[in-house]
């Protein structure tokens, strides 16, 4: 069946930003498998179609608030991929100069204010950041990625009440892949889910598919429109799952294989793939795609791994400014 | 130069930085009523209520708040009201403030003042007493201010809102009725820089906050016989100020550390075992004994230290 | 009008309870003022209905938590008045031994776990208990009172989550005086109200005028039942309003007086003096009840006057077992 | 006598304290699956879900309700995951359970442990890498435990299980898979007692935790060169065992501290000012630099303390 406002350049746009996201993932697990990717690293597949098809509709100047899994997010927010991966191989090149690694991958430049170690702990920074783009009365919106199992987090309730007695600019998107690592995050959870709660706190809550980035894509569109006409923030709770374990380390056995088997089918590349395809995008512009993001990706890797480390001297930079020379 | 109290000097600071620049912005709860000690007195008629924020009872909000809006270009004041509910935010101060910068490679900065008003005052309790100056000053990112003068509180509070490092700004509660003269139109106090409060020869006296005064009486009745103590008021914490500390002591040979914080663990660790590092001359270190502060006065006093242990512990050292 | 289900003995109980926690807090507002009583004091005038209604449905053995604002929870759940102002005055017959003041007064010995001087810290802590409950199968219930600012706190929402998902017999009882210290509290709260909030949370919630002893006896009953019969937990708004200041020493100039006097008329004791006089209880027994009520307050204070300081040794007491003497 | 891991004797004696003690219960996340580091494995199967507690991710609650379930006559043993993320849960730990005994004259206890797993490892950077023992230690009322071997960490966490005061218990990441013979059956190590790794008489060399190991290298480099270290694992950070390290300093004459936290307001400045004070001998301490833990590893080195520092600067002091 095909679908209604299908626009195939912007569904193809969706399928390069996955595609990419995708490579990336399976290119950084493959790094930390051969332990040239350090740290923990925690990746996006499978929940790709949440990140494109959410900031698919910000420019340059708005910004992201990210969580521990963020590499998605930063790709489709524009960040250089090269750049990323140069930071999970902890090199000199890397968004951070090698001083964050995945869990810390930020890029300013792009209005990207920060992936974070602390569950929960990005709801707050995103409402301070939108409520600095009141302040001086900017145009910005600001989008605050985070898990379901941020919502059972103090920082949860502060933030969006926050965000919604000073009526600040800002998308939360609560990614709800039905995990908080290895425990079913509903069943530690009480009431309806982080959308009920979003709405006692008087921030109108809807909830999708997060699978499907033409639908992620058209609601992003409209809620980012009332909150950049003024609306105030905006609850969008996104079903998806994580076809991956909780890390790149975790191998998810707490999980039954049939139900990652039936979940794989509703992969939101392959939707995308299928949906596209059913329009009439010919198989080979999908192929040439696919092979571009992973060349993309496979090069970044390549200039990665020759790059140097960083000089050690630079462990000195960066703290602060008042008493930088005195580390002890 | 004019004479006000502590509390007015910090007032007029952030007054005066707010009319300098247009990102400053304070927020915090009860601001609008002038905050729960008077300090901001008057500055929500000036600046309305988006420039002086009133705000829930979030302290992890308030904090998380101002760490995004400084990464955003605005420098955020934030009021703790006790540096005890600052207790609430660690997270947001010491996981997010501080690291942010550093974590992301220099990327991101986080201008943003902490005001946490420290130590005992009026039987507050031990939920309302603490001086956790040397905890901040274990975290790396953050710079520690504590102002023990209304010069000070003027001139490094104003020194805080203009430093692009996250500052943690701890006055002291029982001093805000203190009253002392403010240079006008002077420059703001240069973060990291001691104080010479009285110079001389025989000992060195290394304090700050409240215990300045403190120690200033106790260097007075050393001085009746004939004790010439060199008086120093550290005013930050991180950096302090190991020139002058080092230079005193390498003269008197004899260091003295006064703090009101617990001594075990405080930040007169740092010092005392810095001189004894550097220069193996004498240190002697006096802190409240590892207690939660109580309530009842003569408890309370078991916490404080009186100028006469300031002298005794000095005499000892002579 | 007479009232459905008045039971006089009843009423004149929390006549009596409620007399003597004014007699109480005007006592500690006296001390104050003359600097007798130091640090911060919060007094519950105009609350005491909510105390009472509450606390007369518990057994000594069932537990409460308290707030900053503690003292009529202290004598409705059975604390000794005595004991209590003794500890208001610092001295060595306190509750506390004078180590706590207003801000900390507890009686473990009739299961009042303690005021609180972080608003909302109590909540967790009260589900904590409750779940210690449980996990020894006793039958035991925990009421946690909080006032409605704490509804802005993180630990609000961890708190109750925690009591749903463990299913654990506590009443929260959100005392709903409309301010947070100088500030509206609605002003800076997002959504409906706590009662929303709990909802949200999974949590069954009612709304209740808290001036109205008898409602709170009666509705308090009902959901304390309920829960003891292993429901689970349950959240009582109550709406009330503080009749003083923030502290002892407010004065309250942000409040027209014109609203003061309106909700004067709906003092606590006052709704129950008239219901009591209707239902046939002679103002005189009435009149005694207060009579005895300021006498044993009265009491109190002398006695603590009196009492001596604890002796500054017990400052190095009930720190801690381990390193007991090794305070540097 | 029996040779495990670390994370092993760990797990074993919860184990052996949850049988003994009906009243010991287990919180926090992932429990069910093991814990993040397996420390908890097959605990969930032998005493059910209701005495080994998965939780929801809120820190704060975790602790809070580890406070209320303590003063009400349990045992609670709180896992943090990482100590950083204790910071989530400061003013619980800190500002509850440290204080409620005090505060309320002695009528509660809180004989909880809360499980802080610290230090770097494997490049987790700065929200996964940090040592705060100095922070806990400074709070009246904690007991902080940092144990450096497999034998340790079973009769340590037993003995922090049964003490009735609040116990910061740190253990170490990158000792998860350390080895070492556990005695069985043995009673549990007391609090506050340090341990004398090797015996020397030429400099004493304080440290804790992993430190312990990489120090027993530079004290058997040193010995080779006919220096004698001696050697003290401090174990319990407070209270530390000041007989012992007075007790070494006053026949060395030198102290050298090292530990893996930043040095500045680390818990070493505490002992080397104290061994200055009492004894007057030379001091000097080894910490990290005040940087946050960065990623690469290059960096992260940058952070760390090698065998040869440590011999570089016991040479300097003789
Ligand atoms: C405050 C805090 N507690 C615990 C952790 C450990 N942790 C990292 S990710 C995670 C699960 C988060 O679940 P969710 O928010 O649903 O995000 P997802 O991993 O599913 O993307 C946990 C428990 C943490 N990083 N921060
Ligand atoms: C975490 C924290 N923040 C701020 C305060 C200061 N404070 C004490 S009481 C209070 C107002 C509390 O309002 P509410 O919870 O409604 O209780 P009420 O005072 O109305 O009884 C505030 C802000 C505190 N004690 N703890
Ligand atoms: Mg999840
Ligand atoms: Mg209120």
């Amino acid at each position: 069946m095909t679908r209604p406002n299908f626009d195939a350049a912007r569904m193809l746009g969706h399928y390069r930003t996955m595609s990419r996201i995708r490579a990336f993932e399976e290119a950084a697990e493959a790094g930390q498998k051969s332990g040239e990717v350090r740290g923990a690293v925690h990746l996006s597949i499978g929940q790709e179609a949440i990140a494109s098809g959410v900031c698919v509709n910000l420019a340059a100047a708005d910004y992201i608030v990210s969580t521990h899994r963020g590499h998605g997010h930063s790709i489709a927010k524009g960040a250089d991929v090269g750049a990323m991966m140069a930071e999970l191989y902890g090199k000199a090149g890397g968004t951070c100069r090698g001083k964050g690694g995945s869990m810390h991958i930020a890029d300013f430049t792009i209005g990207m204010l920060g992936a974070n170690g602390v569950v929960g702990a990005g709801i707050p920074i995103a409402a301070g950041a939108a409520h600095a783009v009141k302040l001086r009365g900017g145009g910005e919106v600001v989008v605050c990625f985070f898990g379901d199992g941020a919502m059972n987090r103090g920082p949860f309730l502060e933030g969006l009440n926050w965000a919604r007695i000073y009526d600040l600019p800002i998308l939360f998107v609560c990614e709800d892949n039905g995990f908080a690592a290895t425990t079913r995050t509903r069943s530690l959870s009480g009431g309806r889910g982080p959308d009920a709660r979003a709405e006692s706190l008087g921030i109108p809550a809807m909830e999708i598919d997060g699978n499907d980035v033409q639908l992620v894509d058209e609601t992003a569109s409209g809620l980012l429109s009332a909150i950049r006409a003024g609306g105030g923030p905006r609850f969008l709770l996104c079903r998806t799952y994580r076809l991956k374990g909780h890390t790149a380390h975790d191998t998810a056995p707490y999980r039954p294989a049939s139900e990652v088997e039936e979940r794989r089918r509703h992969d939101p590349i392959l939707k995308c793939r299928e949906a596209l395809l059913l329009h009439g995008v010919p198989a080979a512009e999908l192929e040439r795609v696919e092979a571009e993001a992973k060349a993309e990706v496979g090069s970044a890797v390549e200039t990665a791994r020759r790059m140097p480390w960083p000089d050690q001297s630079i462990a000195w930079e960066d703290v602060q400014d008042v008493g930088a020379a005195q580390w002890r | 130069m004019a004479v006000m109290t502590y509390l007015e000097a910090g007032r007029r600071a952030l007054e005066e930085e707010m009319r300098r620049d247009p990102r400053v912005w304070a927020l915090g709860e009860d601001l609008g009523r002038g905050g729960v000690f008077g300090q901001y007195k008057g500055l929500q008629e000036t600046f309305g209520p988006a420039r002086i924020v009133d705000t829930p009872i979030s302290e992890a909000a308030i904090m998380g708040a101002a760490v995004g809006a400084a990464m955003v270009g605005t420098r955020p004041v934030v009021e703790m009201r006790f540096a005890d509910f600052a207790l609430c935010a660690v997270d947001e101060l010491v996981n997010q403030a501080a690291k942010a910068r550093y974590m992301f490679g220099g990327q991101g900065r986080v201008p943003l003042v902490v005001r946490q008003p420290s130590g005992m005052w009026r039987s507050s309790a031990a939920q309302h007493s603490q001086s956790l100056e040397a905890w901040y000053a274990h975290i790396p990112g953050l710079v520690v201010v504590c102002p023990a003068t209304p010069a000070d509180n003027h001139g490094l509070l104003a020194a805080a809102i203009r430093c692009d490092d996250p500052v943690v700004y701890m006055e002291h509660k029982d001093l805000w009725g203190l009253e002392g003269e403010v240079p006008e139109g002077a420059e703001p106090t240069a973060l990291g820089k001691a104080r010479r409060v009285r110079a001389g020869g025989d000992i060195t006296i290394v304090t700050w906050s409240k215990m300045v005064h403190v120690a200033a009486e106790a260097a007075a009745m050393l001085e009746r016989d004939g004790i010439a103590a060199d008086l120093i008021d550290l005013r930050t914490i991180w950096p302090w100020d190991r020139e002058m500390v080092l230079g005193s002591a390498g003269t008197t040979r004899r260091c003295l550390v006064v703090h009101e914080a617990v001594q075990a663990g405080g930040f007169g660790a740092e010092i005392a075992a810095t001189v004894a590092e550097e220069l193996g001359v004498k240190v002697k270190r006096l802190g409240a004994p590892r207690l939660p502060v109580p309530y009842a006065p003569p408890l309370e006093e078991a916490c404080k230290i009186a100028p006469e242990r300031i002298v005794a512990a000095a005499r000892e050292m002579l």
